[in-house]
């Protein structure tokens, strides 16, 4: 699942973006979260700085806690409703999305955009394509309905100009494009990988570097996209993961199903 | 425009639903007397998501009836995905997200079957499948929303997406076509003779669509009387009326889990990952022929998954309600 | 609440409707019924000749059984819950008409018309009213997306040419007007008083009656009618209520809120 | 056109929603500060139905209040209604059915205004209200359905009911403008501090209006932990998050009823329908300065209803469960 082998660093490249991620959620806030690093991810951020933090899985859950070595496999099963504050049909709980209760969605990305769009359906030509994906799920409903973050590995091959199909929708081509296209509401706010943090440029809504994980250049970011990145006036080096947080994830994930 | 979005018009929706015998009778019978209700051709709606609740024991027998050319929809597909493909069962498959689980990556068949185009995995959002059946459940042809709009995933599905203004605030909504499949395949907890049916924990999309099916299915982990429904009518999920079968399927979610009974069986669902990711095509084939003609009965099934394992996912699967 | 004395007669007025609708009932029904003379006319039809008669109360319940002394002041109190095989919010109980499950419903009236529209609205001028009725309730909606059976006393106030408001949709100006105006599912099936039993004719749609009860006349019934009744080819007269009938009703409502 | 068939723009609702605060807070007030919440002239969405979970203390509150003009919604409106408006509280009630109960004959009161032309009864079919709230809590301008068409209860209402063709199946549907209100006043079994609630029995349209309402005052019979409701989260029906005011009060429905805990409380709806068909003016009138200007506090209102018809309503309301 890495690049990183444990030997070069103190933690995975996987924990580094767990940890990132945590930090960008605000206590109160309501996220609706995939399986995985977002998990992993908001669990972290309610055992440190957000204690108020609810969790939306879109299997119906509101507002569970993660029992430490019992990760769900995905968002829809039992694991996902312990001592949780209402359990609710799928479509309801994604209702809450277009309602407009939540604050951000959080998922993982297979392929993502300059200006943020993700592709998890088809790599190559929809009608021929090379790899189909399993698909949308409820990434298309999350990122049409709210502001999201998404966390992936920081690769060339992920990181494209354009991706080859847009199954959750960023800012579509830039600019006010997103809103002419019949969503104005929400929009890819902050990606999170092992390598930097980035947002959004506020006019052209191309992919911003807002911060840099520590030992990582400009050029090592750029070298591992396949489109020219902007760099924000002032570029910030995240402090890297505290023993704390490290020791929340791994008793969180002691098989390392998702931080190996 | 494919089978899927032809909505039913009105007058047609409620001549069928009249034609059906509503009345309150028992309706309990075999997996095999199950299997006679589906048609080749029928559009199968499946409960429950990923790997909670499917109805399993009912796949199983449809597989082993050897039924043609079904179109399944689904809120998420997994496993049974896979194996319905492989078996021949359906060439098309409508749901928001098909592959055994993220755990074990992208399912090898399901890319083996759509890449080759030997079936269709028709991709709509995880909620435009719910208000899809939501729109079927309320005897309505479309429901608005307000996603899907824009993406690739809106513009692939082609017509059976459309947008209007509203005519009270002038805004542009999505318009999604109801979903009325000709059977629905939903396991429960607990039911009783006359299709009663009270689900536990998460419900996923089951009530809609049992209530937008033109024939319902149930397997039920248990049959239980009438009278234990009525003491909690208020736990009551799906009315008698829309169920045409009820079938005592103990354990009929495996290898899936069956909220608050048992959870996923792990060990199985890593090998049958394995061997269909060595060989899309023999690979569910060769587990088919184990575990889905082989065996003579459904406990001739579960004893193949083991004692074992039936016991750990049974202690796991009741861990749910420990403090 | 009648006109008849039990001097007069072995029952009310009230129970004779009772008894009347509840021998149009079929085993088997799924009925929409109001409380009063609908419910206890269902209740009666299920402990004789129609045991496995589903009802449904538009308060959100489905297949109760009513505990004799128990009657609910409305259908929307938990005495409607008692024993029943399924409780559901008010909008998917009316719902269940929308979708087709509902074979009939049964209501009562405050004042019907020659095409079996029915009026609970407005008496004398909507913008004016001499009298403000309760209005609609889920009358409006029972009676657009089923077929009807209304029970109600025979007096010639409450059956007018023309309704002064339509607020339950009968056969609408009669012929095809009711699909014309947007409804072609359902329709007023049967109207049963404490006089007759009366249908409406396949082709105009006017009110015709098809059996009399015992003792009364044609002319009596054309007497309490404001407006020209149809009479059936065979106008049969109706079997009285029987003993066991009565007995039923009589347990159901031993104070006789219903059937005074 | 009025106010309640505005439907809000989705950006108006949007932010008017993301500007409330959400988090996990307590939330709990006496039912005076929670009567500072609803402004004068808000449209208020009255949970329950006739005489069932009535928010009776919440409106006993807003009533003392003397809040002004309020535009009152609810599925059926009861004696609640003649006092609303008898007080001066509202003038405007939209609702499917408006009197006390069917068995005291239609209400005085609800006469007096209306035909006097005092205050507005605004008729929708009880269908039409459920799906009004529910496309309100869906976040959609509006809702197709397939009643009022054709009959003069749709014609009443003008412009706020429209038709269309759908583009699925050339049929003409009904939309339905979705109705958001300002405040819901929703009564409740039990719920915590944070407002997660749990509902026995009847439902009526408490879900949808709570998740349609840009604001939520929760009276409940009582305040439980947050641990208890977690312990059976299937049976929460109401989020914290729509919430934003919790207030206990026991018996919170009198004279009305609370599912499984206390039924109507007869003799003194009797008493009431005597006094108020006896005078619609003064009646009313009479009524509110005893009952609700003259105590000082909701168990001195309660006293008055007198503590033999409050165990009276409790033993009848709890046989609900008996066999």
């Amino acid at each position: 699942m890495t690049k990183h082998s444990p030997a070069a660093s103190a933690y995975t490249a996987s924990e580094l973006l767990a940890v990132m991620a945590a930090r960008l959620l605000k206590d109160g806030q309501i996220v609706f979260a995939g399986v995985g690093i977002p998990l992993l991810a908001a669990t972290l951020a309610q055992r440190s700085h957000t204690p108020h933090l609810t969790i939306l899985f879109e299997g119906g859950t509101i507002g569970p806690f993660i029992v430490p070595g019992e990760l769900p496999p995905s968002t829809n099963e039992q694991r996902c409703t312990r001592r949780s504050n209402m359990v609710l049909p799928i479509t309801d709980v994604l209702l809450l999305l277009q309602r407009g209760y939540v604050d951000v969605g959080f998922m993982g990305g297979a392929q993502i955009d300059r200006f943020g769009n993700l592709n998890s359906s088809f790599i190559g030509d929809a009608d021929n394509p090379r790899i189909r994906l399993p698909g949308t799920g409820g990434g298309n409903d999350i990122s049409s309905l709210t502001d999201m973050i998404v966390a992936m590995k920081h690769e060339k091959r992920r990181f494209v100009a354009d991706v080859d199909f847009i199954t959750s929708p960023g800012w579509m081509k830039g600019k006010a494009s997103r809103a002419e296209r019949g969503l104005p509401q929400g929009g890819m706010w902050r990606v999170v990988t092992d390598l930097a943090v980035m947002g959004f440029d506020e006019d052209t809504r191309e992919m911003k570097v807002l911060a840099l994980n520590q030992g990582v250049t400009r050029e090592q970011v750029q070298e591992n996209t396949g489109f020219k990145l902007l760099f924000d006036a002032h570029v910030e080096t995240a402090e890297p993961p505290r023993a704390d947080e490290l020791a929340v994830l791994r008793e969180l994930d002691p098989e390392r199903l998702y931080t190996a | 425009m494919s089978v899927d979005t032809e909505v039913k018009p009105y007058q047609q929706l409620r001549r069928e639903t009249m034609e059906r015998d509503r009345g309150l009778r028992e309706k309990v019978m075999s997996l095999e007397e199950a299997a006679k209700l589906v048609r080749d051709g029928d559009h199968v709606g499946i409960g429950g998501c990923t790997m909670s609740r499917t109805p399993t024991a009912m796949i199983w027998a449809l597989i082993r009836a050897r039924r043609k050319d079904l179109v399944v929809s689904r809120s998420i597909t997994s496993s049974e995905g896979d194996l319905l493909f492989a078996s021949g069962v359906s060439k098309h498959i409508i749901t928001s997200w098909f592959t055994q689980g993220i755990v074990w990556g992208v399912s090898k068949v399901m890319r083996h079957h759509t890449e080759k185009k030997l079936a269709r995995f028709e991709e709509w959002s995880h909620m435009s499948m719910g208000l899809r059946y939501r729109a079927g459940a309320m005897g309505i042809p479309f429901m608005p929303s307000r996603s899907m709009i824009g993406s690739d995933v809106g513009k692939r599905v082609g017509d059976s997406l459309k947008t209007m203004t509203c005519p009270f605030t002038g805004e542009e909504v999505v318009l999604l076509p109801a979903l009325n499949p000709d059977v629905a395949l939903i396991h429960v907890q607990r039911c009783d003779a006359y299709g009663n049916a009270q689900l536990d924990g998460l419900q996923f999309m089951d009530i809609d669509m049992a209530m937008a099916a033109n024939k319902v299915i149930l397997t039920t982990e248990r049959i239980v009387s009438n009278d234990q429904i009525r003491r909690t009518p208020d736990q009551t999920r799906i009315p008698f009326f829309t169920v045409d079968a009820v079938v005592e399927a103990p354990m009929g979610c495996a290898p899936h889990e069956c909220y608050g009974l048992y959870e996923p069986f792990f060990g199985h669902l890593d090998e049958y990952a394995e061997i269909t990711a060595k060989d899309p095509v023999k690979g569910p084939q060769q587990y088919l022929e184990e575990y889905y003609y082989g065996p003579k009965s459904w406990p001739d099934y579960l004893a193949k998954l083991g004692m074992d394992a039936v016991l750990d996912a049974c202690r796991r699967g009741r861990s749910v309600h420990n403090d």
